[in-house]
């Protein structure tokens, strides 16, 4: 088992696409994506009920070995999240490696 | 309806009931009734996205297989022109007028929102002119395509030349120009509808005979399917624009009559078009419901990502909970009597 | 099936045939199958919700049309006092008979349970019916919406009266009667089953022309895919019922032979009823199911919110993974036969 | 980067709307709900294919900055997770402010 | 199309172009632009899922119900052992053939999902034959069925043949044959293929009678919104195949190469197969197809648990990308010119 | 609250009945199942967009009070990672019982 950084962000929809194309270009070891989440925060009530995906939450999660590139994601995440919302938790944990 | 001949106001009150008793609003009723009561009735997200996908694909088809008919003549070609033209000028004139009571970023995302089209509101049409068998062209389909994109890069010109010369560029986010571009012609919606007029169009009625017993007469059932989940979103929808919800701090009363009144304006800016370019009844009517709609997919989705800093709360909310029902239910009938009145002249 | 002129056990035998080896059985029987095999195959939870509703819609819509051309009289009204009489009467003796040998929340449940009406299973009747061009009357869709809210009230008024007499009040959770009422009266399917008739009785055979394209010739396709996850669904839950798996302490036989004998008897009294109405063979065969059949959409939804003492792997295995089959299986064409009997006398 | 504590809920489909509920008369921050999904429990399992949502699940993600606020929210479910049945864990995060 | 008498390559040429502009392959052409111009028009997961089920639930009952009509006799066993023997040789030399380039658990996985079929390919053909009204015979559905598994179980004999020969069993994981026959067999498409062919069988015309209207006139119109989708995921799987990307270090040039030879080698065999079984030209095109077509949804999932050390970036790739793609382009009238060219020898 | 292990596994959809099955023999309390998750890791990208669930992740979240089936249960899960890939990370948690 080795330690790591686990990144949980959530993020609306129409976003998903260049959150994870940053991801990309940061080269994270990977991440996991799941859709079609609904919440409230400072924004509002999103019901995940709209066509549009405006209203509708994804949420990633991230698990990265290396701290460093860990701290790298949040600030480039950051001005994202402060454009467009949502929220961003970073926590520690074991990677079982295989 | 009592149907004694020729009298107006009968005529017209029968416009308007015949409209608020075919299924299809009817459905959108009770799906407003089941939101303000709170029963959990609900159609899954997933399906209500592929109901909208299946509008998209048969109007798109059924009027690439007209066009394929009619041909393309100049009026047809007038038709388009008029319609980017329009799709141009509303948001400029809506910005300046909705900047005297909120922020840039909101008057600009409210303004390219009501440049743009409801694609369902279209299709209600349609279906409302079938039902009293008025005929309308194919290309009507590739303006209301058409009309989609213009409105939002225009508003958001209009918000950078605002930032730019407020000098403060650095605060406001740079418009991604390229990610817009990409976003507002290659919509999913855009790109269906654009793509299945195509395919009509290539395939024509031999196509149409193979693909009707699927987008021919089942329409009017799926559309009262998709107006249901409608008025259920439209109705949750109406619960954000209060203040204490989410940041909608702008005047309440200001938005609501700017979501009925601009709506109508366009309207009377179309219908006026029409009667210039001397288009049919059922064309006519329909370039004015695409001037008097707002979108709520497209759009928003694009906003999102081009201008986040307006809060859907507000323009979402607007075109999805005041303009959207206000045009099905009243709008339609109330335009088409305008255009008739105008073709009376 | 040779049909021997008048010898009743062939007649019944190709009854029993008839309805078995129609195609919505058969595909249930593939989805039992297919879960008893352990096969991957299954149909998305969005689709089979989605189904559920295209189901409730059209046969709402259906009954509300056959109403207007029926109209509202004495017959009518006579009918749906009774189906409330029997969905009323139904869980007060259910309650007591499984007192003797449960707890009071799962007594109370599985009696409002069977109080109540699978939508599912009078839609199988009525397909069954037209596959036999056996009328029947818009009306009874009514009946079947206004019996579902009464069982899941008086189910939860045995609960209090029990619990208030053992005076341990404070152990089980009040029952939240507000909520209760809003989530019973207000569920999805009764909202929308009861929606659908009022527009389809409001639209008439004007509304149907359009709608029927989606909802007449599709619908025993429809019912097919449907029937296909319910016994997928179904298969499953048969393995809850033993008792190692959570905390189903309760007698094995007991259950299952109440989740047949009660339906029968319940089928006696609704036929008894049904009779002394007099309603034509149809009819009296619709009111015998709703009586048979246990919900397993509508009231385990509201047990959960008023009543999440009682074990839903009891009440909801025991109403769709035994009494569902069996109503369709047996139940339809051997309550259509005590129909033809007492009709006979 | 702000310390903050991170709520896990998972509860049934049917109480999704009394949770969220509770949570906005608790006026927390917000929360993210991701939908239809399955598990096993004390009560037997859940395989979200039954159309009442009895048997479907539901996650609540939490981000509480404020540690009394997560006290309090968790003495308030509580009696939910009693009565209703399924889980709710509380761990440490960083929850990064933009 | 100028359709002069008899010259070959005229009417060759029309064969082609009839083909690739039918409605549901262009708007497969559709869903390709759509992905590469990275348009986020998307179908959602649970929709795709459900109109491939949709089409696997329509062409088994229709085969099962022309069964009925046709009856079993010495040629329809013919044609099913021919095919299931066909699905046993191919996997065979497809290994060889590839075990000189690729790994060995690579080279058994394209081998099984080469040896295996496309459902919708079959389908795709099926709607090809009846534009041009030319009959099939109902087992080739029997036939689509009975090929899906062999392939699976011969590929992975290879495998574990080639690692007991190196002796180093102990590092490839033991492939668990009860786990994989029982996904293989029971796979949810081939059981629903299997499951309608027995219903439509039963219920015969009967059946076919109440279920048509679902399954027969909009089979073409859900095949179009299913083929969209399919251009959109087949042009994304494009993008994996790039070295690159996750670990395909297979030389790009031979996998491609390989993607659209191997199916013209199989098809060529089948053709061959169909003629010395004197097959009527619809039937001969069918299992020509069967032969030339590969799995992509069946043996992927099977592979997944059986051999997961095979890389499915490149056997998912190959078939959904490149072979699903050329077939139903090309491959199609192709085959009909072989069947045809060989019919008039 | 109780001391717990939270453990998380994102795996292939065609290997999730493998999984829970290994999980009920080892006699895990309890687990949650998110379906149809898309993602990116050392096997390229999975957009679960595909019908064969080849390309679609689901993630499990198994909240487990005894640490030593915690240690148990990464043992065994260990090879499934290695064949499918995936991962599978460990953290620390408090359990809200009751
Ligand atoms: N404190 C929180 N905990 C969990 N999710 C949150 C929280 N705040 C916001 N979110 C999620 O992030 C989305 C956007 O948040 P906001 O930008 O604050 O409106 C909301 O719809 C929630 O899904
Ligand atoms: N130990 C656990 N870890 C993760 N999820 C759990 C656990 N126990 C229960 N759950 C979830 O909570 C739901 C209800 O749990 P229960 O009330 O114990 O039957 C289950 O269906 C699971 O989804
Ligand atoms: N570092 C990571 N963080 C989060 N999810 C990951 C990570 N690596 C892989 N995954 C998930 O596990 C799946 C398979 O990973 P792999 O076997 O590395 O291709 C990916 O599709 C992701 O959904
Ligand atoms: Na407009
Ligand atoms: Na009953
Ligand atoms: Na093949």
């Amino acid at each position: 088992m080795k330690h790591c950084k686990r990144l949980e962000i959530v993020i609306e929809q129409p976003m998903a696409r260049r959150l994870s194309g940053l991801l990309d270009e940061l080269e994270v070891p990977g991440y996991t994506i799941i859709h079609q989440a609904s919440g409230r925060g400072d924004r509002g009530t999103r019901q995940a009920d709209d066509i549009s995906g405006a209203l509708t939450n994804c949420l990633f999660v991230i698990a990265c070995p290396d701290e460093a590139l860990a701290g790298r994601i949040v600030e480039h995440i950051r001005p994202l999240l402060t454009r467009s919302g949502g929220i961003c938790m970073m926590s520690d944990a074991m990677w079982v490696r295989h | 309806m009592a149907d004694r001949p020729g009298h107006l106001s009968d005529h017209v009150e029968s416009l308007f009931l015949t409209n608020l008793s075919s299924p299809p609003l009817l459905f959108f009723f009770l799906g407003v009734a089941a939101a303000l009561l709170r029963s959990d009735l609900e159609i899954p997200a997933q399906i209500a996205k592929f109901l909208s996908l299946y509008l998209l694909f048969a109007i798109g088809f059924k009027g690439g297989v007209s066009l394929a008919e009619s041909g393309f003549d100049a009026s047809v070609v007038g038709t388009l022109v008029c319609a980017v033209a329009l799709a141009s000028v509303i948001p400029v004139y809506g910005y300046l007028l909705l900047r005297r009571r909120l922020g840039a970023a909101d008057a600009a995302a409210i303004a390219a929102t009501y440049g743009s089209i409801s694609a369902v509101t279209f299709v209600t049409a349609t279906s409302y002119l079938d039902a009293s068998s008025i005929s309308w062209a194919g290309h009507l389909v590739a303006a209301m395509a058409l009309m989609e994109a213009p409105a939002i890069i225009i508003g958001l010109m209009l918000y950078q030349m605002r930032q730019r010369a407020a000098a403060d560029g650095a605060a406001a986010g740079a418009v991604e120009w390229r990610e817009l571009g990409r976003e507002s012609l290659l919509n999913g919606s855009v790109f269906l509808i654009l793509g299945s007029l195509a395919i009509g169009w290539i395939t024509g009625s031999r196509g149409m005979s193979q693909i009707s017993p699927l987008i021919g007469p089942p329409f009017v059932g799926v559309l009262c399917l998709f107006l249901l989940d409608m008025g259920i979103v439209a109705a949750r929808r109406l619960g954000d624009l209060r203040p204490g919800r989410g940041r909608a701090a702008a005047p309440l009363a200001f938005l609501v009559g700017f979501a009925v009144g601009f709506p109508l304006l366009n309207a009377a800016l179309a219908a006026t078009a029409a009667w210039m370019l001397g288009l049919p009844e059922g064309d006519a009517l329909l370039l004015t419901i695409l001037g008097a709609s707002a979108s709520y997919i497209a759009v928003p989705a694009a906003l999102r990502l081009a201008l986040p800093e307006a809060n859907p709360s507000i323009y979402l909310t607007m075109s999805l909970a005041i303009t959207f029902p206000f045009n099905i239910l009243l709008g339609i009938p109330l335009y088409h009597q305008v255009v008739r009145a105008l073709a009376g002249l």
